[in-house]
């Protein structure tokens, strides 16, 4: 039964994915996306991925369809026709299609518990989360203790990505339209408003759960940023952009970001600091295990307040400016 | 084995309230009609499924959970339709009739 | 801290300052900073190439955790060589410019464009001080990420089409190579590059390997700018800031070029037989074709920064067209051609950097009589280009003289190739020359009153270019440490 | 049981061909952008298929010390730093975009071919 769902799921995957290649209006191809990562966030989720199920809706159908709406806002959403000759395209596409499913072949069939990416490392994470760590997420476990350098890695991608959204378009251009009036998302609309802030605290709450509980099930920083993110997105699409900005300013959201980036860096230091190596939590406590709970924590709060200060201020940056005329 | 039934039924007759939303909003000539048999989907076609599950799940956290997410959904349904009909109705536009949304 | 903390402080020296440049304003304190931390991370890449030229390789396991299951971090005589490029670039680069970066990027930029030069620092050094493949990835999206921002950091609009085409190939890249790293954990059970390397040979079912040395090898190619997945190169290389380009070019393609030798002769060597042979079959006709037409493309072009990018691609080739010769000598020279390199178009492009603080377009026929406006400048840009060329006397000479005597090493072929460099040495001498002749033998078009760069930019630009003569004519430590490299990678081929 | 055990192989490898197909064909940047994502998420997909063990459940131990059957954690964190990636490029490539748009007044690759040529 769960086969048959999700042999449906993955052909639906296909058929929007050409949906969203086919189709001219860029608005109707994003919000697409969105179902397209919804769909990969249900397969995800039959596929024991309960984390990353978590991370892609949040993610891609959420903050992602954020992104690009905030940009169409500003470019426009049709795309122009042209013929173009598509062989090189195809040539390219065929000789790649081709290697894959060549490699296909030798691969170990889906689900197989003998296979080779089961046996070495893997084993190994799931037998001493518990005694190491003293934590039953196995994967916060690995994402935040065992290769936390990775992840340290993924937060300054996020911040990366931040600053340069910021630093891209931080130069204004005049020739905006004057006539425009500022923007007061729906304040004028009593239904949504209402609702919305009925919501937002719920959003939040849900997103701090998922800060602190992601030891012990699915859940962490990058999760719980995503969906703080978007609950202080949605205060400022109803209350307007002004009011969004006035309870975070740019001055703050860059700290946050920043300061998230750096947490998670000095945790890395002080390791070194305490005798141990880089990024090692077991000099924290007199107990090595409450070390590494501890440096788990802060870890993954450094991760949760990068991320939810990049995400808003990337959508502020997109939704602060005047488009084009 | 009377929950059962009772689950099966209300499961079955959800999938058919989804199937009709879906199907009036690919076939229905406007956004208006079309946002109607699309609500549908998010009323009573949300409302039984979940409710059948939560008939088989019976007295657990599970159930709790999915009370929640039928709250939120009963709240953001309507929501999100009347902001649709609010934006259609203010950009008077309703998009060309007969292809599909 | 100790000696063994070097690794880790290699990375996490830049990184963690870069969250701090973000946060100190719109004035020269970012700069400062960024200088201070990448002239901290030049002294640990000094130190860490002293500790790596005796031994096979550094180990660091970061968390303590134990190599395959937690990251280790590797420093072997080649990262080490890189790193000290990467650092030693970035430093000269940012102490070099400041009034050439004052002018081209805007105040409210300035911390971002900072940090964001800082976490690119970090994570080119990342990448080859990592010994694991996701970890690898991972770094490279943080440079390539922060290589985006910085080239669009300036006021060129025309940056931005070429951005966004770095982008679009940059992000295909790696996620070719993502592919290819995941059908290598497929079949291994392993991300430990060491560990791959010993388990890669008891896979039976060798076809997701063959396909992933396809995907790794392409994904790399493409952001190493092989030829003919250059078409990103010239565009991001011309329009982006001075200093950026001097820092870039010097450095970005190659740590690519690192991450692919390192996978092709230490992974994928090991289990598959006669993959040298499939390697250097691919890769060497590109060479050779990136090497002449890059370098007539260059001798056709009217943008200085343009050639000079041009320039690179053939460069990118020279190193290629070492490494597949599979040989001790071919790779020394390969290597070593990457520090050498660096070392030319970095003085190169910081005479650039000077040149556009008074001029302001750098078409080749806006530069007429530049010499005589700018003469200190003029003539570290001709060091620069006669070691780009490979005069003797010159460190761009050591690699080149390497590589043909690697070439004859290789008998019939090998002839063949020693007229390739031959020829494309002349066509160097061919563009190189039509900048100098622009400069020196064409009258200006304004006024030929004396207006030269500011003294600290001349001062480090000379520095750059007396660093170009010093190691053409003291080659010992980039050669030992190449030497080096070249044996651990070649230790696989038989 | 084979083919179908190769199945999610296979939408990885169409997913991952449409994705580059709209990446390089497409000249408006946005679609291209689209693309992009989609080729991304097809590597997602390509790694959290072969994390999964057939009977697992997802790597949460529930009762320590009873043996369970667990899916691979691993390609799990991995996807989850992948897909913080991936937005973060998008992000940055949405900003460009933006900025082209105001510069030239358009977003089809060859209409800013051209107006780039006019400069």
């Amino acid at each position: 039964m769960v086969t048959a769902f999700g042999f449906v799921l993955l052909t639906l995957l296909l058929v929007t994915a050409v949906a969203i290649v086919v189709t001219p209006n860029l608005f109707v191809a994003v919000m697409l996306t969105s179902i397209f990562s919804l769909l990969m966030a249900a397969t995800f989720f039959l596929l024991d991925a309960a984390d990353v199920a978590l991370t892609e809706a949040a993610i891609g159908a959420g903050m992602s369809t954020i992104l690009f709406l905030g940009a169409l806002a500003l470019i426009g959403e049709h795309e122009a026709r042209r013929r173009r000759r598509p062989w090189l395209p195809l040539a390219v596409i065929g000789l790649t299609a081709f290697t894959l499913i060549y490699a296909t072949f030798d691969k170990p069939r889906l689900g197989d518990p003998a296979a080779p990416v089961h046996q070495h490392v893997a084993p190994w994470y799931l037998e001493q989360t518990p005694e190491l760590m003293g934590m039953s997420n196995v994967v916060t476990a690995v994402l935040a203790g065992f290769r936390a350098y990775d992840t340290l890695g993924e937060v300054l991608v996020i911040l990366t990505a931040g600053f340069g959204v910021l630093l891209i378009l931080a130069e204004r251009r005049a020739g905006g339209r004057p006539d425009r009036p500022p923007a007061v998302g729906l304040r004028h609309h009593l239904i949504p408003r209402v609702v919305g802030q009925l919501l937002i605290p719920f959003i939040v709450l849900f997103g701090l759960y998922l800060q602190f509980h992601g030891e012990f099930g699915p859940g962490g920083g990058f999760q719980a940023g995503a969906i703080i993110a978007v609950g202080i997105v949605l205060h400022a699409l109803l209350e307007g952009e002004a009011a969004g900005r006035a309870i975070l300013p740019t001055r703050v959201l860059t700290g946050l970001m920043a300061g998230g980036a750096f947490l998670f860096a000095a945790v890395g230091i002080a390791g070194m600091l305490l005798g141990g190596e880089f990024l090692d939590y077991s000099g924290f406590s007199a107990d090595p295990v409450a070390g590494q709970q501890l440096g788990v924590h802060l870890v993954e709060a450094g991760v949760g307040i990068t991320v939810t200060g990049t995400l808003v201020a990337a959508f502020h940056a997109f939704a602060d400016r005047e488009r084009p005329a | 084995m009377i929950i059962d039934a009772l689950s099966f039924a209300m499961l079955a007759l959800g999938g058919f309230f989804v199937f009709m939303g879906g199907l009036g909003a690919l076939r229905l000539p406007d956004l208006y009609t079309r946002m109607h048999a699309a609500s549908l989907t998010d009323s009573l076609g949300t409302l039984l499924t979940l409710g059948g599950i939560m008939l088989q799940s019976g007295w657990s956290l599970a159930t709790v959970k999915l009370l929640t997410i039928l709250f939120f959904l009963l709240m953001t349904g309507p929501t999100a339709t009347y902001a649709l009909a609010n934006a259609a109705l203010f950009s008077r536009d309703d998009g060309p009739p007969a292809t599909a949304p | 801290m100790t000696a063994e903390q070097l690794p880790a402080l290699a990375v996490a020296v830049p990184l963690a300052a870069a969250p701090l440049a973000a946060l100190l304003g719109r004035g020269s304190l970012p700069w400062a900073l960024a200088t201070l931390a990448s002239a901290g991370a030049f002294t640990v890449a000094i130190l860490l190439a002293a500790a790596a030229a005796g031994v096979e390789a550094i180990s660091y396991d970061v968390g303590g955790w134990p190599a395959p299951f937690g990251i280790e971090l590797r420093i072997t005589a080649f990262s080490a060589l890189l790193l000290v490029i990467i650092t030693g670039a970035s430093t000269v680069a940012l102490a070099g410019t400041k009034p050439s970066l004052d002018a081209e990027v805007v105040p409210a930029r300035r911390p971002y464009f900072y940090a964001a030069w800082l976490l690119a620092v970090g994570g080119l050094s990342g990448i080859v001080a990592s010994g694991d493949a996701f970890n690898i990835f991972v770094f490279m999206e943080v440079s390539s990420l922060a290589s985006y921002i910085l080239i669009a950091g300036g006021t060129d609009s025309r940056a931005l089409p070429a951005v966004f085409k770095y982008l679009v190939m940059g992000t295909i890249g790696a996620t070719f190579y993502l592919i290819g790293v995941g059908l290598i954990y497929m079949m291994t059970g392993t991300l430990n590059l060491t560990d791959m390397e010993a388990r890669i040979g008891g896979v039976a079912d060798l076809k997701p390997i063959l396909a992933a040395v396809g995907f790794v090898t392409l994904g790399l190619a493409l952001k190493a700018g092989v030829f003919p997945l250059h078409v990103w190169v010239p565009n991001a290389y011309a329009w982006s800031p001075h200093a950026v380009t001097a820092f870039i070019a010097a450095c970005s393609t190659k740590v690519s070029l690192y991450v692919l030798l390192r996978f092709d002769f230490m992974v994928f060597q090991g289990s598959l037989a006669d993959h040298d042979l499939r390697f250097a079959g691919f890769l060497l006709p590109l060479a050779v074709f990136a090497v002449l037409v890059a370098s007539a493309t260059a001798m056709a072009e009217g943008h200085l920064k343009r050639l000079l990018a041009y320039s690179s691609v053939a460069q990118i080739g020279y190193m290629v067209l070492g490494a597949s010769l599979m040989t001790p000598a071919g790779l020394t020279a390969g290597i070593v051609h990457m520090f050498n390199h660096a070392l030319a178009k970095g003085t190169l492009f910081l005479a650039v950097a000077c040149l556009a603080t008074r001029f302001a377009s750098l078409a080749l026929a806006d530069l007429a009589g530049a010499a005589r406006r700018m003469p200190w400048t003029m003539a570290a840009f001709a060091v620069g280009g006669l070691s780009l060329i490979g005069i003797p006397g010159t460190a761009g000479f050591v690699s080149k003289w390497y590589l043909v005597v690697a070439a004859l090493q290789a008998g019939a072929t090998g002839a063949a190739l020693v007229a390739v460099i031959v020829i494309s040495s002349l066509m160097s001498v061919w563009y190189v020359w039509r900048v100098v002749e622009a400069a020196w033998f064409r009258a200006p078009a304004g006024g030929a009153a004396r207006a030269e760069a500011p003294p600290a930019m001349l001062a480090v630009l000379w520095a750059a270019a007396l660093a170009n003569l010093w190691f053409g004519l003291q080659p010992g430590l980039p050669l030992a440490l190449s030497g080096s490299a070249a044996t651990s990678l070649l230790k696989l081929v038989q | 049981m084979k083919v179908l055990g190769l199945y999610n192989y296979w939408v990885f490898t169409v997913l991952l061909m449409i994705g580059l197909y709209a990446i390089i064909a497409r000249g408006n940047l946005v679609k291209k952008l689209l693309g992009l994502s989609i080729f991304q998420s097809a590597v997602f997909l390509l790694y959290i298929s072969m994390a999964k063990v057939e009977g697992g459940t997802a790597p949460i131990i529930q009762h320590a010390g009873e043996p369970q059957l667990f899916s691979n954690p691993l390609p799990h964190v991995l996807i989850l730093t992948a897909i913080v990636v991936g937005i973060s490029t998008i992000a940055l490539g949405l900003a460009i975009v933006v900025r082209i748009r105001e510069e030239f007044g358009t977003i089809e690759e060859d209409e800013i071919q051209a107006r780039d040529r006019d400069r």
